[in-house]
């Protein structure tokens, strides 16, 4: 049998290898991207499955262990969020492979759009590297390297559409992420300062409270804050994330964004949490419930769905945020998996409706919310799409999102921090709101023959309706994934009695 | 748990498989290469759950902790009874669209969607906790819309959005009861026996949330929409047997919610009531069959609201009252779906002179079943209606004394109203066609007349056919309710129109125009009355261009979030409150 | 007062000064200069990090961690750049021609 | 009409100074809030010494097993190999990203060009390099080139290596851009980016090639773990060399111009 860890550096090869060969032959970037992606998925899928008994798992780079050398490490929310990654790069890679020949095929675009072709899929490999390697990084300069990696990655893939407000969202990205990596730099620096190690685990054990250490913490904090486009830093994100190509949304809203709160996780949630202050959980959930409430409000006054569909990003990152000063105070692992099985809900869900935003709007060529009427005779599938991926961000069962929301509330009840369960309800009415402004449109007849403006491939409505109904269906994978997240600490059957005794 | 033996393996297969094989046969509907064959094995998916029926044991109970944070099924009494009819109901409606719909382009959609209703309506009666419940009425509300709008006018694609709210509405609230509960009860289990420790918020919650399905007075207005507009066999599960579900949602939840249930049983009584004659009234208005009966089922959901407020009342009738709930729900389910499966035979069958005298016949029977004719199975839960009504305390007992023979009354007042707007054939089909379609009406048929006789419960309630005061008190009621109905039509008649009176389907959401002054309904679901020659049927809800009055104000407030400086100042004010919240930790 | 003393002072000081010019300066160029500087901080505390305290072992670690953030922030930078002159580049062309053709998607 | 116009320049000229003057305090306070922070930073690193340094002890009896002797080079290719690797994937992704968002004139690349613009204004010009330049660069290169490989050769023992070599080498790249910008032109397109990609495909290849000798990803086989950096140093610095070349030239050849000239 292989033994599970040492798969582990091929989720970082693979990548790697596709976007260096992809930069090479331009003419072949569709077929060594997909099959990247593919073989990517395959592995994730494989250590998933592997090593769900042997969790957690180190892997030494280069043979040398800590303090010399840099440890890759699995545990259950490495794979959690590796397979999430996996699963819905696939998507949207398979989106892609549609999207970008119906945008040459429409006519004059050739000389645009056949490079944006050759140059998205060795920067999307890269990306998902960055975020692998992200994932799996126990070493916190590393951290910095693959942050950075992935940074550069996003941006670039912003700019890729080549119109003037996606180059100045672009720019403005790289300089956000520029000062919150700086930022985390100097963190760092501060703490290997005080303790001399960069080891993760050996770290936590390590530090002691001083001041160095407190700033070094916060400039951390701060630094992913800012990346994470926590409220009332958001102000990149909905620029960045609208004028991209749309599978370049999807991975932004999907996934890039959750690698920074991934550190922030492993950071608040674990390495650090012995020496943080409680006041500072309460800070980062007050943000988060501002995020909800602001993020709602946003979305509702969009004109143009893409608009929405960011705003809303910016809200369901909020939930994430509330979730800390919860687990802080929450012994069992429950609201630690809420917190998980938000995150992959959300990530299924959003780019399951950023693709299907794409698809109205190659379709129609516009994606103004009030004239969206005829969206369900044109393109069935990705209507379909958008009322299911809007259930689960909405939160109904069986959706993944509501199986976190849902412990996430009984666990604030159950702590005493009844508040926090007010903002989950309010933000979940607010998402009722700003959805249904969406979805009664899939109601209406067009008023008039199908202004369509370009075919839509099947592989396109499919991708976005997979994901849509993956997220929905999440709920019903919850204790496999609860498994994963409460592996060591707590059986499946004690995590189950908070809620079905 | 090696022990398992060959019997209980098979009572668990049932139980699994009773929501299980619907969802199964929808993936095999979904994958062309064989999806004829599945068309063809439609009926075979409400098999599990007639063998659940049968032969599985009220003590068998499946945990399935892979499931939605850990599921339980199993079946107990109430659930057994509501299996029963719910079962039977799909099982009819599915042969009879199975041929009704055979050369429908988009009938594997509507099969979809009809399974997955299907599997939500099986899933929720064998569910033994909360939240199993309410993901299968979740599942099944949802999956409901397909089939309403399966026709894709606009009247249906109205039907589904008014309904589509309510659902999203009603899921809220359930939401919120379900948190309610989940925070001071132990768990969430049926069968824990001990009430909760709910008020009059978690009561409202509940009773609007399941109300909303039951067809409950104030959110009832869907029904008589969705249920014309939808294909014929699906107003038949509609009205039959998802209708039954919020009632079993009530049921279910009132006794481990509300700590003292009897503080609004009245409530629940005069809601009732107040709907068993609303229902006859305003159905008395309406010029489509099958709006009729959407409206007599509003009236009959009211009788078993009463019912369930005299359960809330009187804690220790409970169960009794639960079973007389239980076969009301039986008699009304079969006979309803029958009558609505027979309406849209009627509808297709054109120059057939014999066929429609025999539809005819077979419908006039279920009327004068649903008015509680005597023999019928109407005598027999009329009968067991008085009973429970009798042992009520002295105001409700008089008062409901007085005023079930006169539901009955106008039962039969609304049935002579459906005759007479009876459609007359529009298109006919091909002959083999209508034979299956007829097979299934005839299934229907004989359930109405045996279905409750086969009920081991039925028996405990003696009815005394030959007792002459009770022939009496089964008669007058339906002779009265005819000769009314009778003159009713030729006031009409005189009055050159087709019922005496015209009311809008769907009454308060269809006098549009006072409620569109009012601006209380657009607030919530943007229904607004459309100028002549505007495709758009629906405006902005209210709710939205509430937000667009200080569109202007958000806009500002967001831009100077937009700006650097303003970020660098929070950007630093938050390192910095960080710093200091270490300093003092 | 020592000579890390001074160093690091400046390393702040380089930090603090590319931070305010990142935020209040307006010309893409300088924010992008900026950020350099405050990366230029960030090595020099590294460096300072790196040189032992009364002639104990030189730490090598600090050292190869500047090298690699100095390639990583030369990346960044162009990458930048090249952005900044795209978007200058724009406008300059739209005030030339101020109808151009709308961009789909 | 008139009036009416200069009234609303004038309210926008309000608005300008009234934006103008919340500017400025936005400023100020930013700046207070940085001088705070640095201010703070500088207290609690000056009042705290450093650690005590783990590391380096540790650190100490491993070099003899990296295959160089440089410690710098040790860390940085063998022990944080893995590092080292992003960061060389770090660059190329630069390239990748400049390479995708704009093009250049390879007649003339130092004008930006895109799709949909034309050079308006080449400002640098001439009839070809100028006499002492062209004669500064012949000698010049050659040298460089020759300087980069010892600087990188050095590594391996002293302060040097892929970096330093590479930095020579784009700056040789360079100037013979700025003295001959045509010279591009005659470079295909597919041997650059064959060359950006050299190095970092050598890292990736040897690392996974360490998998060979039953070892993990990027664990050289013992004896002769030198040979194996040296190989991967020459190939890192030959691409970060045409790699900072390219970030130069901020864009990649487009290709219309590169065949025909006729485009306008």
């Amino acid at each position: 049998m292989i033994e599970p860890a040492s798969l582990a550096p091929w989720l970082i090869i693979i990548p790697l290898a596709g976007g260096l060969l992809a930069f090479l032959l331009p003419s072949r970037s569709v077929l060594i991207g997909l099959s990247a992606t593919v073989a990517n998925g395959l592995l994730a899928l494989a250590i998933t499955f592997y090593s769900i008994n042997t969790i957690p798992l180190e892997y030494a780079l280069g043979g040398w262990p800590p303090p010399a050398g840099i440890l890759l490490r699995i545990d259950g929310l490495t794979l959690v969020m590796l397979t999430m990654t996996a699963i819905t790069g696939l998507a949207i890679s398979i989106y892609a492979q549609g999207y970008f020949p119906a945008r040459i095929g429409s006519g004059n675009g050739v000389s645009r759009h056949g490079p944006q072709q050759d140059f998205f899929w060795p920067l999307w490999l890269m990306l998902l590297a960055g975020l692998n390697g992200l994932f799996l990084a126990g070493d916190l300069f590393n951290l910095y390297v693959t942050l950075e990696v992935t940074a550069l990655a996003a941006v670039a893939l912003t700019a890729l559409s080549g119109k003037h407000t996606s180059e100045v969202a672009a720019l403005r990205y790289l300089l956000v992420s520029l000062l919150g990596s700086l930022s985390y730099l100097f963190g760092t620096v501060l703490l290997y300062r005080a303790c001399h190690v960069l080891h993760l685990a050996t770290l936590g054990a390590l530090i002691v409270s001083s001041p160095v250490v407190w700033s070094g913490l916060a400039l951390i904090t701060v630094g992913l804050l800012l990346k994470t486009a926590l409220f009332p830093m958001h102000f990149w994100l909905p620029p960045a994330h609208v004028n991209a190509l749309t599978p370049v949304s999807a991975i932004l809203s999907a996934l890039v964004i959750k690698a920074s709160f991934y550190l922030i996780f492993r950071f608040w949630g674990d390495v650090f949490m012995r020496i943080l202050p409680l006041g500072g959980y309460s800070l980062l959930g007050g943000l988060g419930a501002a995020a909800v409430l602001w993020g709602g409000i946003q979305a509702l006054r969009q004109k143009r769905l893409k608009m929405l569909i960011a705003y809303s990003t910016v809200a369901q990152l909020g939930y994430l945020f509330i979730a800390l000063p919860i687990i802080r105070h929450d012994a069992g692992p429950s609201s630690r998996f809420a917190l998980v099985y938000l995150i992959i809900s959300h990530a299924g869900a959003k780019a399951a409706m950023f693709l299907a935003a794409g698809n109205v709007f190659l379709h129609f060529g516009h994606d103004r919310i009030n004239e969206l009427a005829g969206v369900k005779d044109a393109l069935p599938m990705t209507s379909f799409a958008l009322a299911v991926a809007g259930v689960s961000l909405m939160g109904l069962p069986p959706s993944g999102g509501f199986i976190g929301k849902w412990l996430l509330l009984t666990a604030s009840f159950a702590s005493g921090q009844w508040w926090w369960g007010i903002i989950l309800i309010a933000g979940s009415l607010l998402a009722v709101a700003y959805i249904y402004r969406v979805v009664r449109h899939l109601f209406t007849k067009a008023p008039g023959p199908s202004s369509g403006k370009r075919q839509v491939a099947r592989t396109m409505e499919a991708s976005s309706l997979f994901l849509a109904v993956l997220s929905l269906v999440m709920g019903i994978f919850a204790p496999l994934v609860s498994k994963l997240i409460a592996s060591d600490a707590v059986s499946l059957a004690s995590l189950l009695a908070g809620v079905v005794p | 748990m090696t022990g398992i033996n060959f019997q209980s393996g098979l009572h668990i297969l049932l139980l699994s498989s009773g929501a299980g094989l619907p969802l199964l046969f929808v993936l095999f509907l979904w994958w062309r290469p064989c999806r004829k064959t599945v068309y063809a094995l439609l009926p075979l998916t409400t098999l599990p759950a007639l063998l659940i029926v049968l032969f599985v044991p009220s003590e068998v109970v499946v945990e399935v902790p892979w499931f939605f944070m850990g599921g339980r099924m199993g079946i107990d009494p109430i659930g057994r009874a509501f299996l029963f009819f719910t079962a039977l109901v799909w099982c009819f409606s599915t042969l009879f669209g199975q041929a009704s719909l055979s050369d429908d382009p988009n009938r594997y959609r509507f099969f979809g969607y009809f399974l997955v209703a299907m599997a939500g309506n099986f899933g929720l009666i064998l569910a033994q906790d909360g939240l199993g419940f309410y993901l299968f009425f979740a599942m099944m509300s949802f999956a409901a819309y397909g089939l309403i709008i399966h026709d894709d006018t606009p009247e249906a694609l109205r039907a589904g959005r008014i309904y589509l709210g309510l659902v999203i509405i009603g899921e809220v609230l359930l939401f919120a009861a379900l948190l309610m509960i989940a925070g001071m009860a132990p768990g969430l289990l049926f069968s824990t026996g001990q009430p909760g420790t709910g008020g009059a918020l978690l009561f409202v919650l509940l009773f609007l949330g399941f109300g909303i399905k039951a067809g409950a007075l104030p959110v009832h207005f869907w029904l008589p929409l969705a249920h014309p507009v939808a294909p014929t066999a699906a107003s038949a599960v509609l009205s039959g047997a998802m209708i039954k579900a919020g009632l079993l949602g009530w049921l279910r939840f009132y006794p481990l919610g509300l700590s003292n249930p009897g503080d609004y049983g009245e409530i629940v009584i005069v809601l009732g009531l107040i709907a068993a004659f609303y229902g006859v009234v305003v159905g008395l208005g309406q010029r489509e069959a099958k709006t009729v009966l959407a409206y007599s089922s509003i009236s009959q959901m009211g009788l078993m609201t009463i019912l369930t407020g005299c359960a809330m009342l009187t804690p220790t009738y409970r169960a009794t009252i639960f079973s007389v709930i239980a076969l009301y729900a039986i008699h009304h389910g079969l006979a309803k779906s029958t009558l609505f499966l027979g309406t849209g035979l009627l509808k297709s069958s054109k120059n057939q002179y014999s066929q429609r005298c025999w539809l005819t016949a077979g419908l006039i029977f279920i009327a004068l079943t649903l008015a509680g004719f005597p023999f019928t199975s109407g005598a027999m839960v009329k009968t067991a209606l008085k009973n429970v009504s009798g042992s009520l305390a002295p105001p409700w007992s008089g008062i409901l004394h007085l005023l079930l023979p006169l539901t009955a009354v106008a039962t039969m007042v609304l049935m002579v109203h459906f005759f007479t707007v009876m459609p007359t054939g529009k298109a006919s089909s091909s002959k083999r066609k209508q034979w299956r379609e007829m097979l299934a009406w005839g299934a229907g048929l004989l359930g109405v007349v045996a279905g409750l006789r086969l009920w081991p419960e039925a028996a405990r309630f003696h009815y005394g056919i030959l007792d002459s005061a009770v022939l009496w008190n089964g008669l007058w009621p339906i002779l009265m309710g005819s000769v009314i109905g009778w003159l009713i039509h030729r006031m009409a008649l005189r009055a050159e129109k087709e019922s005496i009176f015209e009311l809008p389907p769907g009454d308060i959401v269809g006098v549009e125009g006072y409620w569109n002054q009012r601006k209380i309904i657009p607030w919530f679901t943007s229904i607004q009355q459309t100028p002549p020659g505007d495709t758009q049927i629906f405006g902005t809800p209210g709710f939205i261009s509430f937000f667009s009055k200080y569109q202007g104000e958000l806009g500002k407030r967001e831009k100077i979030l937009m700006r650097w400086k303003v970020i660098g100042i929070l950007y630093l004010t938050l390192c910095l409150c960080l710093i200091v919240l270490f300093a003092f930790y | 007062m020592t000579i890390t003393t001074g160093y690091i002072i400046s390393a702040l000081l380089l930090f603090g000064i590319g931070m305010n010019g990142l935020m209040t300066c307006s010309h893409q160029l300088r924010k992008i200069l900026a950020v350099n500087l405050m990366a230029s901080g960030v090595f020099l505390i590294l460096i300072v990090t790196g040189f032992g305290t009364d002639g104990s072992a030189i730490d090598h670690v600090p050292h190869a961690m500047v090298l690699t953030g100095i390639v990583i922030s030369v990346s960044t930078t162009a990458l930048a750049l090249t952005l900044a002159c795209r978007i200058q580049q724009r406008l300059n062309r739209s005030a030339d021609e101020t109808a151009e053709g709308n961009d789909d998607d | 009409m008139n009036g009416g116009l200069t009234g609303m320049k004038k309210r926008k000229q309000s608005m300008k100074g009234k934006f103008k003057r919340k500017d400025w305090q936005f400023a100020t306070l930013t700046s207070l809030l940085i001088a705070t922070l640095v201010t703070f930073l500088c207290w609690a690193i000056l009042k705290e010494p450093p650690g005590e340094d783990l590391t380096a002890e540790a650190l100490a009896p491993l070099f003899v097993q990296s295959g160089v002797t440089s410690p710098v080079t040790a860390i940085l290719l063998n022990f944080r190999g893995y590092d080292t690797l992003l960061e060389v994937m770090v660059l190329f992704l630069a390239g990748l990203g400049i390479w995708s968002q704009a093009t250049v004139d390879p007649t003339n690349p130092l004008v930006f060009s895109s799709p949909a613009t034309h050079p308006t204004k080449p400002n640098f010009h001439g009839p070809g390099p100028e006499l002492i330049l062209a004669t500064l660069v012949r000698i010049l290169i050659p040298l460089m080139v020759l300087v980069a490989g010892y600087l990188t050769w050095a590594g391996g023992f002293q302060a040097g290596g892929a970096f330093q070599g590479g930095a020579l080498l784009g700056g040789a790249g360079i100037l013979l851009i700025l003295a001959e910008p045509q010279r591009i032109s005659t470079i295909p397109p597919a041997l650059i980016r064959f060359g950006i990609v050299l190095g970092p495909a050598i890292f990736l290849l040897v690392g996974v090639s360490c998998f060979g000798y039953g070892g993990n990803f990027l664990q050289y086989p013992q004896p002769g773990a030198g040979s194996w950096l040296l190989l991967i140093e020459f190939g890192a610095a030959i691409s970060i060399g045409i790699t900072l070349t390219t970030l130069f030239v901020g864009g990649r050849p487009d290709p219309k111009r590169l065949k025909g000239t006729d485009q306008p």
